[in-house]
């Protein structure tokens, strides 16, 4: 029996005159998991919303059933029961959890809406998910990685019979991807398919019965997974081989740039009170790279929002250099010579309706004026020298950041704070939604910043990445760091443990 | 951001309660320096005098929640007044040339939703256009002068009682009321809230954007042709130059109670109060005598101690 | 080949029949006479008139007549005017201290003080003495308005017993007047206040729908203008007592006139067209007459 | 989706060009109807009678640009106005009169600022305190009736010529090219835009937001109490309710300008042929004796022409 539920062919599509699918076709069948993988820029999103009927395709057709379209709405998509995760989040800040599962498909009768049938359903959701909030909580509370569990609960919601998924993990820590995949493997069993998107190529080893590998735009293999390695795939994504990506040796050792004593932030009574960091003490030290590893939710990034000034000091002190520092805002400390790269970038990252070389000089604009006038052209040119040191795949430093692929902006992100030559800089997620190729070359320039003598601090989900690139590694669970390990001490199993509370190292 | 999240967390309630603090401090000071300000009859005729303006707000309340703004309000509100009073002098039944007078004012509404989401321009600029588009036409009726000998029984609408209730106090209840279930209960509310909050996440949710946001224009236009038809009873005249604080005034009720300028957040509630407060500064200054030009600067003050207040309670 | 002569008609205001009328007469007399009647409107915004003036300088029209919204903020206008040549007929309040050729109208003051006058006999009618309380709208942006109110406090100034409060609309407007009034009616309840006097249509207008609505027959109301809905509410008479009038049709004509003489390089110096006081007893005389001018200027308007 | 992109993509200069060609269409009709519009004279005319909104624009557009609002601004230049006539009619010097005004303009400016960024208030209530405290006290200097008698040679501002020039046209030419170079070449234009494409993005990039925000609601009040000069000077009398349309016609200008209402987005250029249209239209219409009501009508369609003119060609 024909198991395909639907098929695209031919499809194509262009931005303006720059083509980013080439006539791709492919069949999605029951119950698989398909794997897109491909650099950043490849087309993988374009497709995806291609399927999911918010883009229209130029070319080619889509057939469900024995209908053909040329495209879908996204009503003809919802009704076939096609989801979609979108790579950059989709949620309503100002509405809660509940509204947001629901939002679009509630349960009502006669217009008015059943709240009793949506409480019951979406606590089951939460709990599926693992997103430890209320329905009513409001989603501006919660962070970036919530907001992720958040949506992977909207998808799996109703009976949908396929579910993409853009990078729905790329803010998730171990855990709650473990829990989520087993949410995927029982859903595929019962005939429900996936379109899965992931830099990470263990999770789409493990989980893809296909793969389907994207180049510029073209399909350029189909895989089945018992049958590829993660060699191939990258090669042919990437056109080289990579070998072993974390090559960390640190090369500089100097004085201690950053050090945190007893850092407390303050006890807002509505809070979540656990998530907020206490007493966190720690050292970075010229060349060092410090790896914080912990849960989604551990206090990571208030932790850096603390030392930015961006959220209130409860106690500690905080030396930069050796001297004690009073940092008021995330002014005080770009002036001392600290960058942060974060995670969220379209909150806080970029401005997404500006183009590229205004975001990559914004840090630096005052630095490059003569008479008070800004010296555009060595802006330009410094951001093409970011843009090419990164390979951001763009059509110059005139385009919108909100035109580039959700890698490509992370990279513009990255390279604004570069721009800005910081002593200590610290990266929170650094690597969210980059590819293979773009990831080893992140790596490279973590190891050549050291080896010049800039501290990092390397805030990362990914275990693999935090403990391949970090001298040090400081674990988190719920606000206060419960282990601190050498780089010769780190197993997955030892950091679990810390980061999941079940063991607390006592100085 | 996180003092932020503290902020959104407890609005809800919180922010209401910041605008009644005002309202009832208000209430003690008017009554301390002069009684009659809590007699009943003046307290009917605060309602009385609000309650055009709440009507006019259930609308906008809609369609700024939706991330929308709409100014043509006291333009809509002139024209429907001038054209039921033509209508009405012109031997026009009196139930028909209400209709019309809606009608009219879902016309008008659909011609704004329909440019601001098919065309998707900005609906500030569209809006002001139709506001120039409705004070003009209605001025261009009778060229410019007002109309007179309206029938005795179109006066019900804004002079007429219902139990003794002022019938335009009633009509405002039963419309709160049903916007209050609306919003809070309904589809259409909960849409609204979420094309406020970012019309593209609820496009790719699936909600049809535009179907949603047309229904807000017309019901906020219907809502004001009402509102002129009432103000135009009450002064058994069509007059060309009706309502024109309307759109200031009723857009500072809203969104001093609680309704965002940018969408995505506002309650009926809120918005009520927010008129009442209003209308409340200035009887109670008119009752005390205060000239209209303190009355001015003694209102601008107490706005912005009211948001502050309410940002504090938050 | 003399082209035909043509002339600016500046209107304060056209939201009242006032102005609307006296350039739709204006307009009778140019045809009448051959001479282009251009109309503008101020629509009560002193920058706009300024503007205007400008234009129609600029135009080189042969005559402005012109009716001030505000008689000092026109005067750097018509030096402007004087400077390129161009003929200013002023009508309705009278500019001081600037070069016209002619100056038409009722005098505000004296409509005021016409209005005062019988504010006085009413108050004496129901006392037997000239006392009682009196409420005085008014708008003090709008001179025209401050003058009338003027004239009328000057006229009851000279009774001790008359209380005055002169109280402020937002707005010159029905429903600026009727705001006030509604809040005024509770801050005097019955038996505390005798007149209200709105100098204007729009305030009379407003005040007349709220004194009606509360069916407050303790209160007379007294006015000035001719609006349609004046007149009416004088019929019937139980709250509208008197309005003070301007002929509207002879300001027209004088003023037109005065600008015809004016293309000649005449001036004609200053007319006024005394404000008839219309009451309960001569309205109906009053709109037959009123209506057989309207209706022979409906296709002027 | 796809559509919005590409459209923005060439925004900048497009923008500006179907701007540019209604204006040139409406010339050519104006002058086919009537011979004087495109005489020297009247342009001369129309650029006069822009310069003001032109003026205030500059500072509406730095505001706007950068997320916020300010409906201030026709209360500042009223109450700027008269406190300058009250000043020079009790004798203080022109020169200290202007400064006394420019003075109060910024304190009013900085008022809203403070609230605006300090208190995290929003800026259109905020401002629209303002408007009233302004309006208010604007009247209550003489209790609301106009000032006379100001010195002739205050004259000069608003009557005066430079080089043949008016004297207005020139302030505004140079503060137009001031603000074009500001906001294309130095800091304050760019942080402006970056505050408002996203103020956390920002904040978190080291601007200081605050400072920022003030400076711009600063030199917002500064244009409008310099027009309200200007415009006081023409009359040659201080205004009691002076410039009570100017903060719709400016706001109207600078978006039709295309500067974005929620910020981000701008430019002078724009804004300057936004209120040049919008004169255009007042202009020609009047030369070609369209009465007011029809007036209203026509500008209002032409507005929306405009805007879907302005859509299509991007
Ligand atoms: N709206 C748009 N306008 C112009 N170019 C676009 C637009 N959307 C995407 N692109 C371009 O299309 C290409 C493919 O983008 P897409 O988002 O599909 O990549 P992706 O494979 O999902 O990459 P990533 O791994 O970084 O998410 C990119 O080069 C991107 O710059
Ligand atoms: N699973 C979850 N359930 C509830 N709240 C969550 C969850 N995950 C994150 N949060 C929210 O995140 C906040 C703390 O997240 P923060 O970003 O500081 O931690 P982190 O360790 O940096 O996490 P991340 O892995 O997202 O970077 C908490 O206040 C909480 O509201
Ligand atoms: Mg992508
Ligand atoms: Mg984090």
């Amino acid at each position: 029996m024909d198991k395909t539920i639907i098929r695209l062919d031919n499809i194509a599509k262009s931005f303006g005159n720059v083509r980013v699918i080439h006539h791709i076709s492919f069949s999605i069948e029951a119950g698989k998991v398909y794997a897109l993988a491909g650099e950043n820029g490849a087309g993988k999103s374009t497709l995806c919303n291609i399927i999911s009927g918010s883009l229209k395709p130029d070319e080619g057709t889509i057939s469900y059933g024995d209908k053909e379209y040329s495209s879908f709405t996204i009503q003809q998509a919802k009704e076939i029961g096609i989801k979609m995760v979108h790579q950059e989040l989709q949620i309503l800040p100002l509405m809660n959890v509940e509204e947001n599962i629901f939002i679009g498909e509630e349960s009502s009768r006669r217009g008015f809406v059943n709240k009793k049938e949506m409480r019951k359903r979406s606590l089951e959701l939460l709990e599926m998910v693992g997103l430890n909030a209320q329905p009513e909580t409001k989603v501006a509370e919660i962070e970036i990685a919530g907001r992720q569990l958040l949506e992977i609960a909207r998808a799996i919601n109703h009976n949908a019979r396929i579910i993409i998924l853009d990078e729905p993990t790329s803010s998730l820590s171990q855990a709650e991807i473990r829990k989520f995949f087993t949410i995927i493997k029982k859903l595929k069993e019962q005939g429900v398919s996936f379109i899965f998107i992931s830099h990470r190529l263990e999770e789409v080893f493990e989980l893809a019965d296909k793969i389907i590998v994207l180049k510029d735009g073209e399909k350029v293999a189909e895989l089945n997974t018992e049958e590829t390695n993660e060699k191939e795939v990258i090669r042919l994504m990437v056109g080289r081989e990579y070998s072993d990506f974390y090559q960390r040796e640190r090369k500089c050792h100097g004085d201690v740039c950053l050090e945190l004593k007893d850092i407390s932030g303050v006890k807002e009574g509505m809070l979540n009170n656990a998530y907020i960091p206490q007493h966190v003490s720690l050292k970075v030290e010229e060349g060092e790279v410090l790896g914080i590893a912990g849960l989604v939710g551990a206090g990571r990034t208030e932790l850096v929002r603390m030392i930015f000034g961006e959220m209130p000091i409860g106690s500690g002190e905080i030396f930069v250099q050796g001297e004690k520092v009073q940092i008021k805002s995330s002014r005080d400390a770009i002036k001392l010579g600290m960058a942060w790269v974060t995670e969220d970038r379209k909150q806080e990252g970029l401005i997404l309706e500006d183009t590229l070389v205004r975001n990559l000089s914004l840090p630096t604009v005052h630095k490059h004026r003569k008479a008070g006038i800004i010296d555009d052209n060595f802006l330009t040119k410094m951001s093409e020298k970011y843009i090419q040191k990164l390979k951001v795949k763009t059509t110059g430093g005139l385009q919108k950041a909100k035109n580039l692929s959700g890698g490509n902006q992370q990279k513009i992100v990255l390279g604004k704070w570069l721009s800005t030559n910081p002593k200590i800089l610290i990266l929170d997620e650094p690597t969210r939604g980059i590819d293979v190729g773009a990831k080893a070359e992140i790596y490279k320039l973590i190891n050549e910043l050291t080896a010049q003598g800039m501290a990092i601090v390397l805030i990362s989900s990914e275990l693999p990445e935090v403990m391949g690139m970090s001298d040090r590694l400081l674990i988190m669970y719920e606000g206060r760091v419960t282990g601190q390990l050498l780089k010769e001490e780190y197993t997955e199993e030892r950091v679990m443990e810390y980061a999941t509370g079940r063991k607390v190292h006592n100085e | 951001m996180n003092d932020k999240k503290l902020m959104i967390k407890s609005k809800g309630i919180l922010n209401q309660i910041g605008l009644l603090g005002v309202i009832a401090v208000l209430c003690i000071i008017f009554t301390c320096l002069n009684s009659t300000f809590i007699a009943a009859a003046n307290l009917m005729n605060i309602v009385r005098q609000s309650a055009v303006m709440i009507i006019v707000a259930m609308g906008v309340t809609f369609v700024m929640i939706s991330g929308e703004l709409d100014l043509s309000i006291g333009g809509v509100a002139c024209l429907t007044g001038m054209v039921v009073s033509k209508l009405l002098t012109t031997g026009v039944s009196i139930p028909v040339a209400i209709l019309i007078g809606l009608l009219l004012g879902a016309l008008l509404g659909l011609f704004n939703g329909i440019l601001t989401t098919k065309f998707n321009l900005p609906s500030m600029i569209v809006t002001l256009a139709t506001m120039n588009l409705a004070n003009g036409s209605a001025s261009l009726i009778t060229g410019g002068t007002a109309i007179y000998n309206l029938p005795q029984e179109f006066e019900f609408l804004g002079r007429g009682f219902i139990f003794g209730i002022p019938a335009q106090v009633v009509f405002m209840v039963i419309l709160v009321i049903i916007c209050g279930i609306v919003l809070s209960k309904t589809l259409i509310g909960r849409y609204a809230l979420a094309i406020g909050g970012n019309a593209d996440v609820a496009k790719l949710a699936g909600i049809s954007v535009i179907k949603y946001k047309l229904l807000y224009f017309v019901f906020c236009s219907l809502c004001a042709s009402f509102a002129g038809m009432i103000l135009t009873s009450r002064l058994a005249t069509g007059q060309p130059n009706l309502a024109s604080n309307m759109m200031m005034d009723t857009l500072t009720a809203v969104v001093l109670g609680g309704t965002a300028m940018s969408g995505g957040e506002g309650s009926i509630a809120g918005s009520v109060m927010g008129a009442l407060l209003l209308t409340i500064i200035s009887n109670g200054l008119t009752i005390n005598g205060v000239n209209s030009f303190w009355q001015m600067i003694i209102s601008a003050l107490i706005l912005i101690a009211t948001i502050i207040a309410r940002r504090k309670k938050d | 080949e003399e082209s035909a002569k043509k002339v600016a008609y500046i209107s304060a205001a056209n939201q009242f029949d006032f102005f609307v009328y006296i350039g739709a007469e204006i307009k009778k007399v140019g045809e009448e006479n051959g001479v282009q009647v251009d109309m503008f409107d101020a629509a009560l915004d002193v920058s706009k008139e300024a503007d205007l003036m400008s234009q129609a300088i600029l135009q080189k029209y042969d005559a402005i007549i012109v009716g001030p919204v505000d008689t000092q903020a026109l005067i750097p206008s018509i030096k402007e005017a004087n400077e390129a040549g161009i003929p200013v007929i002023n009508y309705d309040s009278f500019i001081e201290g600037a070069e016209v050729y002619a100056r038409v109208g009722s005098g505000n003051k004296d409509m005021g003080k016409t209005a005062g006058e019988y504010a006085a006999d009413m108050l004496k009618e129901k006392y037997g003495e000239v006392k009682g309380n009196v409420i005085v709208l008014s708008y003090p942006a709008l001179e025209t308005m401050n003058q009338r109110n003027e004239g009328f406090i000057e006229a009851l100034k000279e009774y001790p017993d008359v209380t005055i409060k002169e109280e402020t609309v937002e707005e010159c407007t029905a429903e600026g007047g009727q705001k006030l009034t509604d809040n005024l009616l509770i801050a005097n309840p019955e038996g505390t206040l005798d007149i209200i006097y709105g100098s204007n249509a729009g305030v009379a207008l407003g005040a007349l729908a709220s004194v009606s609505s509360a069916g407050r027959e303790d209160i007379a109301l007294v006015g000035i203008d001719n609006e349609e809905g004046q007149l009416n509410a004088l019929k019937d008479g139980r709250y509208y007592k008197a309005t003070v009038a301007q002929d509207s049709y002879s300001i027209g004509e004088e003023a037109m006139n005065a600008a015809l003489s004016a293309i000649d390089g005449k001036k004609t110096g200053d007319v006024v067209v005394p404000g008839i006081l219309v009451t309960a007893d001569n309205v109906e005389e009053y709109l037959t007459d009123d209506q057989a001018k309207k209706d022979e200027l409906e296709e002027y308007k």
